[in-house]
Parts: structure tokens; C-alpha cells; sequence
């Protein structure tokens, strides 16, 4: 097979039917001789077995030989396809991928960074893909790609959307409570508006940019701004001077404040809010100062789902 | 293993034995895999960590295990001839050279500890990756082969004590063969801890 | 059918009946004889499998539909870690060896017990210890384990689980798995009759002999690993984490090097029942039983080589991708010839369709999909689509449960009167497994399909457009529990009713069929000498 | 079941394995860089070698236990040779 850089669905594909088509062939193959041997030899037809040897040494070759010949083809367009996944054009664009319990972000070349993968139309992209944590693994189904992102490496993988569209993005390694819910968006931009888009300078402050810091250290993956409970308490119910109830034996409880909400972020196994798991992650030396003060500022803010001022990709 | 069928069948229950010092070795053959790769990743941390560990340590231990395989050998062979005092005496020997390889590990361990050296430690967080992973891979394999140690001294005691009550005599040596078996695998792992932990360069 | 004798009163109750000298229980959990140690297996998988199968049908009830339907996020990760983990190591590793194995296998070389009887009731006193360890991770402490059966690090180094119970517990299974492997491989060596021969050696002991084997060289590297887990929580040893230097990726190579050579544990001595089955049952010797005797040892062999093929997207080098997906193919070579060899033996035979018969045959066919789907796996490319998806949930079903778990059904209908002296109601035997086939792949074949349109494995909650094969999965899933239960009463109710059987109703060949059902404690009064093959049907009959 | 003269054998080979202890830890003190590993588990096993041979007996055990022993080392060398194929080429 010549380096064709033939897109990674379609050399994926290719495999799949070469593979299920000799195996339906064979299953069908199979099942109907056997149903065959079943009624020709049923005891209401056969009364007597018949006198036959019990072993052939051409039989047992043959079929040994036949089906290695197969399983061999299946192999090397196998590998072949993979080849196809592991080419990576030379054009293709680079973008990071971070992962982490439980949300993506992507970091584009020039800094601008997002919670979904906003890709150009009919451009090859490449990702790498690192994380935080635990394992992950990067999976879009449309483009038949997936890796894991491990810890400590930097994987990759690429794939060329053809037309622009939104596709699922799933994280596929078991990754603990929210695995499941580690989904985000491909979304696929005509390449205009993809150029124009990366061009578009993110927020530097504001309610915006808090939003999109939120995203970006992944806190909207257990947090939520309307109310809703996810594995985190909701945002929304935090206001200055609230009191929270702690874990414990005692009824211990906590009053929330900028020193409150910083030691929440900093250090958020000291105190446990009431009936939530402790899996947050320490923040600390993963966040900067500045935006440190940038989120608590805004969860001290009263409204925070408004959205004026967001701007959708 | 089962006495009543080891009077019936002494070649069954060595090969029972054998098969399982089989299994022991890939025990540790699970902690070889991983040796071998880091070893091949960090050269360098590793011949660090060997040259933290004591050689003289690890050759007095050497020493002291090929000499019990002997002697248990030895004791063996005392006991086909019906020479139980003989028996006893080699085989009081094993154990104390198992005692003393232990009080070795004792020593060693408690120095490495004094030396800050052990997984987890401010020295180890410090030192380039690969030398954590060296004592970390250190403390298990020898913890291991101690705790092997420890089972085949209690497995030779009993032994010693049912030769002392008659109950193992020239006639039946089938449960010293294997006890001294399962004593001769923990020399040979330790011939290969040895010379990859305490030898690098 | 054969010669159903009805004997009356002077039935005799063999190696169930009591000899008074203890309470009943004792004389059972305390028992040396193969037979009643491998019936306390038999009772104590069924056990298990009932609760594995609950704990699957509750994995189906939350997926019957996107959203939370029965269960929050952290108990269905709990419910399908312990799915797995007691399908795996209480129910389909010992399953067919320990239950079946024990009891028919110095039966069938003409031995009077195992090589070491008293090893043999310590595996299963581990076996329940280590069961007991298990389940009771579900109670207590930091609540139930929540990593899958896989127990992959980091995760698992850091969840507050009850991650190291668990471990500890299958530390033990592990032990308990290798002294019935070494039990076994003594046996056959040490304990066969005269005129056993190793070509006159049924083939279910040719493969309990492959599988113990395997389970002596590679549950050790399952043992070690689970140290290291220990290890890594407990010591803190950091071996596996990247920031200390260590490479999460070996964590997966050791655990695949024992779980991969596991999947045949699983498989073998299911291929070997099939093995006994089908000649049976179509009147006729094996086909090709050396190349049946080959492929078992083909398949111990190659499959200790092909570890990789779980870890295609896992960031491991393309060059072990090369070598092991093509060895992953290789292995699948000598699974094929032993399709082919027992649909040979049909040919020609006079065949009669009774229950054993019907779980072999269906065996064929269920655990050629679940093979086939595996070269699908197997293949580099197709595997990156669907590698954590539901179609690898598919592929192991089909070969786990359509594959071993029928053979297991098979086994059980095939030596139930041999085991309890009585014969179950083949009509309503028939109907059950008529249930179950239609159940289980309205089940797995939506899971296949559901897998190929992207849906991850171990996901709580998934997006609408894959509800309606789920929806589908669930409903055979009830099914299929219907015809489970179908088949427990009828088995059950055998137990006390069936008829009273001869010695031989299937009128097979092999040794286990010349002695009373059920056997005398003793086995044989004298230890017979065998002259003729184990499929020579014609000289079966004569006692 | 005599073996005449098997004690003074056992004594000898513990003899060797001394002799072999001492050049492991001498060779290791000289610098041959790669070639150091080789040596020390060249050493070791012909250390192991004469264990087995002599003080477990393999010399007078039947096919099967030296058959299987082999297999056994088999399967552990192919197991760390496969996982190279992944650390070596990453
Ligand atoms: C009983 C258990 C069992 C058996 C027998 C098998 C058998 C096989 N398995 Fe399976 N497998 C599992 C249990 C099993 N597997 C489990 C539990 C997992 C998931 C673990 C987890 O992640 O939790 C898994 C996962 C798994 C993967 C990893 C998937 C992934 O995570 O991405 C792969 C990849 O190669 C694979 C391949 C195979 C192959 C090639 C066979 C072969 O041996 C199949 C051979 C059989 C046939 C080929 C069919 C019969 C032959 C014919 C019909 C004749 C015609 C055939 C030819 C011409 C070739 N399996
Ligand atoms: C032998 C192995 C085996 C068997 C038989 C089964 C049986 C079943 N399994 Fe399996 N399953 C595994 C092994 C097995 N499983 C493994 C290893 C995993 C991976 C875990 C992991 O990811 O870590 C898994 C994962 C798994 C998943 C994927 C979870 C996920 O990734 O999100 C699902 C989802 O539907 C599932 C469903 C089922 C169902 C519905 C059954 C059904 O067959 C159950 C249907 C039957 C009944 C409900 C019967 C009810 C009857 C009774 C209670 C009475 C019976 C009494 C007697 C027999 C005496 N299983
Ligand atoms: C892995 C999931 C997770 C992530 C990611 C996460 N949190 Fe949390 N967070 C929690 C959980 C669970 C709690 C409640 C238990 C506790 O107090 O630790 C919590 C508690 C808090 C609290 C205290 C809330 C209260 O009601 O008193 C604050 C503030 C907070 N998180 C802020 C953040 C910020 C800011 C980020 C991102 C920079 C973040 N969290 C990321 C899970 C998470
Ligand atoms: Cu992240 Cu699953
Ligand atoms: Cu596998």
C-alpha cells in the first residue's frame, strides 16, 4: 500500500469490512455445515454411524493452511491500516490536548485554549495528548482514532475532518467516579472561521474569562454554575458569608470567604464539604496566583450564570 | 505436602515440589521483568543505587545461603545413610545461617534507613528519577526473598523436629528432599538478587 | 436414551452418602475425596455465578436507559468491578477444572483420588476464604472498589476504596488456582492407570492438563502484580508513577502477561468438555484427536505471547504492536482447527440431540462469533475504534459466557446423572436452553453493534443516540435470566425427583461411565486396565 | 541408594560456588560497561546451574522436571523478551 495519507476512517474502514466479510463468510460457512451434518446424521436418518476413519493428516493440513493464509492477510492490512493512523501528514496542525478528572481542555499554537476541539475542515490535525492525573483515552468515534493519555507521556494522534459538523469526543479508559460524563464536542469550522476563531483573542478578565478558566482547569466538570449537584456542590449556592457544612464527626462548619474559597482550591482535602466525596484535586502549583484571584472573585460573584459577554466557538 | 500420599508416591510428591518452585519463580521473574526494564531505562540511577548498598553485606549473605544449601544438601544425604545426629547437627546449622542472613537483612535495612534511604524519602524525592524506582524495586525483591527465608527456616525447623521424633528417617527422606528444594530455590533467587542489586556499576 | 434403571430402594448413594463418623457439614468441608471437594466447587461457583449474574442484571437496569435510572455514578463502577471480578476469578477460572475437573478427572485416568488430596481441599478452603475477602470489600471502610477487575494504576493506587481488600482477596484466589494446577499436572503424570497411555487420555484431561500448566507459570505474575498494587498503596512505592520515574505502562504488561494466558484457563477445559460431548453424542470417535491434543497445547503456548493486544492505544510502541498483533492472529490458528475437527465428527455420525448436545452445539456457534469478533480486536487498526467500547463487552461475553459458561452447562447436564445418580426432565432441559440462546444474543449482538457506533465500556451514562440498543441489550438480558432460572429449577428439582440412572446413559466410553452413579467413595474397587481408546463407542456398555 | 563419595562432591561444588562468588564480585569491580551485567548474570547462572544440577539433584531427576524446568525458563525469558519490544522502541 502506497503512504497514500488516506484519512483515518477511511483506512480504518477498509479493515473492518475486509475482516467482517470473511468472517460472516465463515460463520456462515461454518453454522451451515453443522446444521447440515445435524439433520443429515440425525439418528432419525442415520440409525447406524457409518464405518469412516476418525482422523485425515490432508484434512488437518489444509485446514490449518487455509486458515493461517487468512488470518496473515488479516494481519498485514491491519497493520496496514494502522501505518495509515500512525502517518501523520506533515501539514498538520498541532494542538495539545490536556486530560483530567473528569473534563478536556485544548491548548491551540499561540496559547488560545478550549474546552471543546474546534478543528478546521478539511485541514489534518495533530494532538498530543497528555495528562494530569490518572489514565485517560482520547476517543472520536467518527474518525475511528483513540489513545490513552498516560501519565508522565505525551501521546498522539491524528485525523482530517472533511466537512465542518460536531462530533463526540469520549474519554474511553475507566478513569474513576465521572468517567462517563468526560465527554466533550468536536466541532469542525470551515477553515475561515476556524482561522478567524484561533485569531479572536480570549478574554483577560472579566466574567468571560473566569468561565473560560473554569473550563480550562476543568472545574465545570464537577462543578455547576445553574444548581444542578454534580460531584462537586454546585457554584451557584456559594455566597459571601454562607455557611457550609463540613464532614466530620463534630458539626463542624465553615464560613465562606476569599481565605475559605482559596484553601477550597489550594487545598481541598483540609475540610470536606457535607456529603461529597474528597476527589478534588489540589490546585496548587497548577494555578496561577492571578487567576487564582480571578475565580474567587467571581464565585464570590452573585450571578454567575450570566452569560453576556461569552462568546460561542 | 500430603504425607499419606507421599508414602505412596515419593516421585509425585517431588514433582509436586518442583512444580511449585516453578510457580515461586515466576514469582519473582515478575520482579525481574521489571528490573530489567529499568535497568535498561535508568543505567545510570541504578548503578548509583548499587554502589549505596553494601557489598560486604551482600556477600557475607551470599555466603552464608550457598553454605546452608550445602549443608542441607549435606543433611539430606546424612539422612540416607541413617546418620540422624549427623542430620540434626547439619541441619541446625541451615537454620542458624537462616537466622543470621536475617539479622544481616536486619542490619542492612536499618543502615539504609539511617542513610534516608527508603521509598519515599526526602534524599530519594531529590535524586533524579530512576534511583526511587531502584530502592523501591530493592526493598521488595529482598522483602520478598526475607520473607522466603523466614517460611523455608520454619518449613527446616519442623523438618528438624520430625527427625528428632523418627518421624523422617533414612527410609522416608521424602519431606527433607523437598524442604530442602524449596531451601536450595531461595539460594538461587538470592544468587541472582546478588550480583544485580549489590554488584552495579 | 439409554438404560434407565430403576432401582428402588437399593439405590445407592455413593460418595453422597453419609458415613456417620462426623456431623454431615464436617464430613463434607473437611473432606479429602476428589468428588466431594470438586461437588463443594460446584455448589459454591453456582453460588457466585448467581451473584455475578445479579450484579449483571443490575449493570442492564441502569443502561436500560441514558440518565440515572437505579444507581448513581458510584455504585454501577462498583456493581461492574464486582461483576467482573467474581465472573473472573470466583466463577469461570475455577469453574470448569476445580468443579468438574476435580471430580471426573481421576475418574476418567482411572485413579482412586488427586496426587495430593489434602492440597486439594486447602485450594478450596482459599478459594472460599479468598471468596469471602472479596465480597465482603462491599461493606465497610471507604466502600466498595471502584476500578474494574483490570485494577489499573494510577487509579487504583489512589481511589479510597476498598481497593486492597479486593486485591488481597484475588492474591489468594491466584494461590488457590496454582495448587489445583499443580495437583492436576501430578495427577496426570504420576496417577493413570495401566493401559492409560497419553493417546488413550480423554481429551477434557488433555485440556485441564494444558490449562494447568498455565495456570502454574502464569497466575504467579497475577500474584506479584497485586503485590506491587499492595505495594503501591500501602508502601508507597511508586514503582508505577511517572513522576517517581516508574512507567504505568509496565503495570498493564504484568497484569496482561497473567489475564491474557487466564482467558484460556477459561477456554480449555470448556474446549475439552466439548471435546467429550460431541463424539458422544454423534456416535462416533473424535476426528483428529491429535490435532485436537495439538491445539490445546498450541493454544497454552501461543497464548502466553499475545499480552500486547490489550494495549494497542495505550501509547506502547508501534513495534510491539506489530508483533503482537501478529501473534494474536497465530493464536487464533489452532482455535480454528478445533472448530473444524469437532464439526468433522458430526459427519457421518447418528446423532441424538439431547441437552448436553444442544449447549455443545451451540457452543460452536456462539464461541465462533465471540472468536471472530476477536480478530477483529486482534487486527491493529479495527482495534483502536473499538478497543474499550461495547463491542470488546460483546466479544468476551460472547466467548466467556457464550463459550465457557454453555460448555459449563453442557458439563452440567452431561455429568449430572454420573455426579447424582439421577436424570434431569430433558423437555424442560430443551426449553431452557431454547430461552437462553434467544436471550443471550438479543443481549451481546446489541452490545456488539452498540460498541461499533462508538459507545464506551464502564460508562454509567451514555448519549441518546445509543439508547435504543441498549434498550434492546436489557430486554435480553431478562430473557436470558428467564431461561438461567428455567434451567437452575429443573436441575433442582432432579436433585431430589429425577429418575434413578445406571451407570452409563449416555453410553459413553470414557472410565468415569464403567463405575455406579454416583461413584463409590473409592472410586474403582479395582483399579481397571484400560485397552481401548476414550472414544471407542463400541466397546463402552461393558462395565 | 548410595552415593558413595556424594558428600565430598556436594563440598566441592560449594567449593566452586565460593570460587564463583568471588569472581562475580572481582569482575565487578573492574569497569567493562555493558559487558559487566552480562558477566555477573553469566556468573550467576552458572552458579544457579550447579545449585540445580548438584544440590537439588536435577543431574538424577527424569525428563519431565528438567523438560519442564526448561520450559519454565522459556516462558520467564520470553516474557521479559516480549515486553522489550514495547520499552525498547518507544
Ligand atoms: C474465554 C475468554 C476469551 C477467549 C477464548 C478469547 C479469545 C480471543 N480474544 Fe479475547 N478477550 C477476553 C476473553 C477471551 N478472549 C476478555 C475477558 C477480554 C477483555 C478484557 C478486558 O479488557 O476487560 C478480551 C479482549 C480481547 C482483546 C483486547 C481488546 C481491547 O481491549 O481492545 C483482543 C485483541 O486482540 C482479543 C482477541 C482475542 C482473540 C484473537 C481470541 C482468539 O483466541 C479467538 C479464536 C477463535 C476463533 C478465531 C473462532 C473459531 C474459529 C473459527 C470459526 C474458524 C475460522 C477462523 C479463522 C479462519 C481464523 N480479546
Ligand atoms: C463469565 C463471565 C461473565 C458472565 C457470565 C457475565 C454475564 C453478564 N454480564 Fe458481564 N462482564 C464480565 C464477565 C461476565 N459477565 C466481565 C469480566 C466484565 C468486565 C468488568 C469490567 O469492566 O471491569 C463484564 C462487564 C459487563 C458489562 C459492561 C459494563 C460496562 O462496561 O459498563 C455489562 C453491561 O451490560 C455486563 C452485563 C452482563 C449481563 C447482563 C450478564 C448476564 O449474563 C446475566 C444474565 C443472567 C441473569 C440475570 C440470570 C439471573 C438468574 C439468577 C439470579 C438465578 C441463577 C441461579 C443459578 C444459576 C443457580 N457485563
Ligand atoms: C474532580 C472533581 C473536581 C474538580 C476538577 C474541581 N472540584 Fe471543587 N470540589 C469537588 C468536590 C467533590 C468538592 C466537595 C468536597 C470538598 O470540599 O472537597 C469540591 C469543593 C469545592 C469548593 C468548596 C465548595 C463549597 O460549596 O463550599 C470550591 C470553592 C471548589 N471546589 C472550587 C473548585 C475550583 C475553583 C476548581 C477548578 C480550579 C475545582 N473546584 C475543581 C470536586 C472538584
Ligand atoms: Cu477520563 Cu475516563
Ligand atoms: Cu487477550
Amino acid at each position: 500500500m502506497t503512504p497514500t495519507w488516506l484519512d483515518t476512517t477511511e483506512a480504518v474502514d477498509k479493515v473492518f469490512l475486509y475482516i467482517f466479510g470473511i468472517s460472516l463468510a465463515l460463520l456462515i460457512l461454518i453454522t451451515a455445515v453443522m446444521v447440515f451434518f445435524i439433520i443429515r446424521f440425525h439418528r432419525s436418518r442415520q440409525t447406524k454411524p457409518k464405518d469412516i476413519p476418525s482422523s485425515c493428516l490432508w484434512l488437518e493440513i489444509t485446514w490449518t493452511l487455509i486458515p493461517t493464509l487468512i488470518v496473515l492477510s488479516m494481519f498485514w492490512y491491519g497493520w496496514q491500516g494502522y501505518l495509515s493512523l500512525t502517518n501523520v501528514p506533515s501539514d498538520a496542525l498541532p494542538i495539545k490536548a490536556v486530560a483530567r478528572q473528569w473534563s478536556w481542555s485544548f491548548v491551540y499554537p499561540g496559547g488560545r485554549t478550549s474546552s471543546k476541539l474546534v478543528v478546521p475542515a478539511g485541514k489534518a490535525v495533530r494532538i498530543a495528548i497528555v495528562s494530569e492525573d490518572v489514565l485517560h483515552s482520547l476517543y472520536i468515534p467518527a474518525f475511528r482514532i483513540k489513545k490513552d493519555a498516560v501519565p508522565g507521556m505525551t501521546t498522539h494522534v491524528w485525523f482530517r475532518a472533511p466537512e465542518s459538523g460536531s462530533f463526540d469526543l469520549f474519554c474511553t479508559e475507566y478513569c474513576g467516579l465521572a468517567h462517563a460524563s468526560m465527554i466533550t464536542t468536536v466541532e469542525v469550522l470551515p477553515a475561515d472561521e476556524f482561522d478567524s476563531w484561533l485569531q479572536t483573542p480570549q478574554e483577560a478578565a472579566g466574567t468571560a474569562k473566569s468561565r473560560q478558566l473554569l473550563e480550562q482547569y476543568g472545574c465545570l466538570a464537577c462543578h455547576s454554575l445553574d444548581g444542578t449537584p454534580r460531584i462537586g456542590p454546585s457554584f451557584a449556592r456559594l455566597a459571601e458569608g454562607e455557611k457550609v457544612q463540613l464532614a466530620g464527626e463534630a458539626e463542624k462548619s465553615a464560613i465562606v470567604n476569599r481565605e475559605y474559597l482559596k484553601r477550597s482550591i489550594l487545598d481541598p482535602q483540609s475540610e470536606i464539604v457535607q456529603g461529597y466525596p474528597a476527589v478534588m484535586p489540589s490546585f496548587r502549583d497548577k494555578i496561577s496566583e492571578q487567576d487564582l484571584q480571578l475565580l474567587i472573585d467571581f464565585l464570590l460573584q452573585t450571578d454567575k450564570t450570566s452569560t453576556s459577554g461569552e462568546r460561542r466557538p | 505436602m500430603n504425607s499419606t500420599a507421599q508414602h505412596h508416591d515419593a516421585e509425585g510428591a517431588k514433582l509436586g515440589m518442583w512444580l511449585f518452585l516453578f510457580s515461586e519463580l515466576l514469582l519473582f521473574g515478575g520482579l525481574f521483568v521489571l528490573f530489567a526494564v529499568y535497568l535498561q531505562r535508568y543505567p545510570l540511577q541504578f548503578a548509583a543505587g548499587g554502589r549505596e548498598l553494601s557489598v560486604a553485606f551482600g556477600t557475607v549473605n551470599t555466603v552464608l545461603l550457598l553454605t546452608s544449601s550445602m549443608t542441607v544438601a549435606l543433611a539430606l544425604e546424612a539422612l540416607r545413610r541413617n546418620r540422624r545426629r549427623l542430620c540434626e547437627s547439619l541441619l541446625g546449622f541451615t537454620l542458624l545461617a537462616a537466622l543470621l542472613f536475617l539479622v544481616n537483612k536486619g542490619f542492612e535495612w536499618h543502615a539504609k534507613f539511617q542513610h534516608d534511604l527508603y521509598p519515599g524519602s526526602a534524599t530519594l524525592q531529590q535524586a533524579p528519577p530512576g534511583r526511587d524506582v531502584f530502592f523501591g524495586l530493592y526493598y521488595l525483591t529482598t522483602g520478598l526473598h526475607g520473607l522466603h527465608v523466614i517460611i523455608g527456616g520454619v518449613l527446616l525447623a519442623w523438618i528438624l523436629a520430625l527427625v528428632r521424633c523418627d518421624r523422617i528417617n533414612g527410609a522416608s527422606p521424602t519431606v527433607l528432599e523437598n524442604g530442602a528444594l524449596y531451601w536450595h530455590l531461595v539460594d538461587i533467587i538470592w544468587i541472582f538478587i546478588f550480583p544485580l542489586y549489590y554488584l552495579l556499576l | 436414551m439409554g438404560k434407565v434403571i430403576r432401582m428402588g430402594e437399593f439405590f445407592r448413594r455413593g460418595f453422597l452418602e453419609s458415613t456417620g463418623e462426623q456431623p454431615s457439614l464436617f464430613e463434607w468441608i473437611f473432606s479429602t475425596d476428589h468428588k466431594r471437594i470438586g461437588l463443594l466447587y460446584l455448589y459454591s461457583i453456582s453460588t457466585f455465578f448467581a451473584i455475578g449474574v445479579t450484579l449483571g442484571l443490575l449493570i442492564r437496569l441502569e443502561l436500560i436507559a441514558p440518565g440515572r435510572t437505579i444507581v448513581g455514578p458510584d455504585t454501577y463502577n462498583a456493581l461492574f468491578t464486582l461483576h467482573g471480578v467474581v465472573m473472573i476469578f470466583l466463577f469461570i477460572i475455577p469453574g470448569i477444572p476445580a468443579a468438574f475437573g476435580n471430580i471426573m478427572l481421576p475418574l476418567q485416568i482411572g485413579a482412586r483420588d488427586v496426587a495430593f488430596p489434602r492440597l486439594n481441599l486447602l485450594s478450596w478452603w482459599l478459594y472460599i476464604i479468598g471468596a469471602i475477602m472479596a465480597l465482603s470489600s462491599l461493606a465497610g471502610g471507604g466502600g466498595p472498589p471502584d476500578t474494574g477487575w483490570t485494577f489499573y494504576l494510577p487509579f487504583s493506587g489512589e481511589t479510597t476504596t476498598n481497593v486492597s481488600l479486593a486485591v488481597f482477596a484475588v492474591f489468594i484466589l491466584g494461590f488457590s488456582s496454582i495448587l489445583t494446577g499443580l495437583n492436576f499436572i501430578t495427577t496426570i503424570h504420576r496417577l493413570r492407570a495401566p493401559g492409560m497411555t497419553w493417546t488413550r487420555l480423554p481429551l477434557f484431561v488433555w485440556s485441564l492438563y494444558a490449562t494447568a500448566w498455565v495456570q502454574v507459570l502464569a497466575t504467579p505474575i497475577l500474584g506479584i502484580t497485586l503485590v506491587l498494587i499492595l505495594a503501591e498503596r500501602i508502601l508507597g512505592l511508586g514503582l508505577f508513577d511517572a513522576a517517581r520515574g516508574g512507567d504505568p505502562l509496565m503495570y498493564q504488561h504484568l497484569f496482561w502477561i497473567y489475564s491474557h494466558p487466564a482467558v484460556y484457563i477459561m477456554v480449555l477445559p470448556a474446549m475439552g468438555v466439548i471435546s467429550e460431548i460431541i463424539p458422544v453424542f454423534a456416535r462416533r470417535p473424535i476426528f483428529g484427536y491429535k490435532a485436537i491434543v495439538a491445539s490445546s497445547i498450541g493454544i497454552a503456548a501461543a497464548g502466553s505471547l499475545v499480552w500486547g493486544h490489550h494495549m494497542f492505544v495505550s501509547g506502547m510502541s508501534d513495534t510491539a504492536i506489530l508483533v503482537f498483533s501478529l501473534l494474536t492472529f497465530i493464536v487464533a490458528i489452532p482455535s480454528a482447527v478445533k472448530v473444524f475437527n469437532w464439526v468433522a465428527t458430526l459427519y457421518g455420525g447418528s446423532i441424538r440431540l439431547d441437552a448436553p448436545m444442544l449447549y455443545a452445539l451451540t457452543f460452536l456457534v456462539l464461541f465462533s462469533i465471540g472468536g471472530l469478533s476477536g480478530l477483529v480486536l486482534g487486527s491493529a487498526a479495527t482495534d483502536v475504534h473499538v478497543h474499550d467500547t461495547h463491542f470488546v463487552v460483546g466479544h468476551f461475553h460472547y466467548v466467556m459466557f457464550g463459550g465457557t459458561a454453555f460448555a459449563f452447562f453442557g458439563a452440567l447436564h452431561y455429568w449430572f446423572p454420573k455426579i447424582f445418580g439421577r436424570m434431569f426432565n430433558e423437555k424442560r432441559a430443551a426449553w431452557a436452553w431454547g430461552i437462553m440462546i434467544c436471550g443471550f444474543n438479543l443481549l451481546y449482538f446489541s452490545m456488539l453493534l452498540v460498541g461499533l457506533r462508538g459507545m464506551p465500556r464502564r460508562y454509567y451514562d451514555y448519549l441518546p443516540q445509543f439508547a435504543q440498543l441498549n434498550r434492546l441489550a436489557t430486554y435480553g438480558s431478562w430473557v436470558l435470566a428467564l431461561g438461567l432460572l428455567f434451567m437452575a429449577v429443573n436441575l433442582l428439582i432432579a436433585l431430589r425427583r429425577g429418575k434413578h440412572i445406571g451407570a452409563n446413559p449416555w453410553e459413553a466410553a470414557t472410565l468415569e461411565w464403567t463405575v455406579d452413579s454416583p461413584p463409590p467413595p473409592e472410586n474403582f474397587a479395582v483399579l481397571p486396565t484400560v485397552t481401548h481408546g476414550p472414544y471407542d463407542l463400541e466397546q463402552a456398555g461393558e462395565p | 541408594m548410595q552415593h558413595t563419595g556424594s558428600m565430598r562432591q556436594l563440598i566441592g561444588i560449594w567449593g566452586l560456588l565460593l570460587l564463583l562468588t568471588a569472581a562475580t564480585v572481582g569482575i565487578s569491580r573492574i569497569h567493562l560497561g555493558a559487558a559487566n551485567i552480562w558477566a555477573a548474570l553469566g556468573i550467576a547462572t552458572a552458579k544457579a546451574t550447579l545449585v540445580t544440577l548438584f544440590f537439588m539433584h536435577l543431574k538424577k531427576e527424569g525428563r519431565v522436571i528438567k523438560i519442564s524446568l526448561l520450559v519454565t525458563l522459556a516462558t520467564l525469558a520470553t516474557f521479559i523478551g516480549l515486553t522489550f519490544f514495547d520499552v525498547l522502541y518507544r
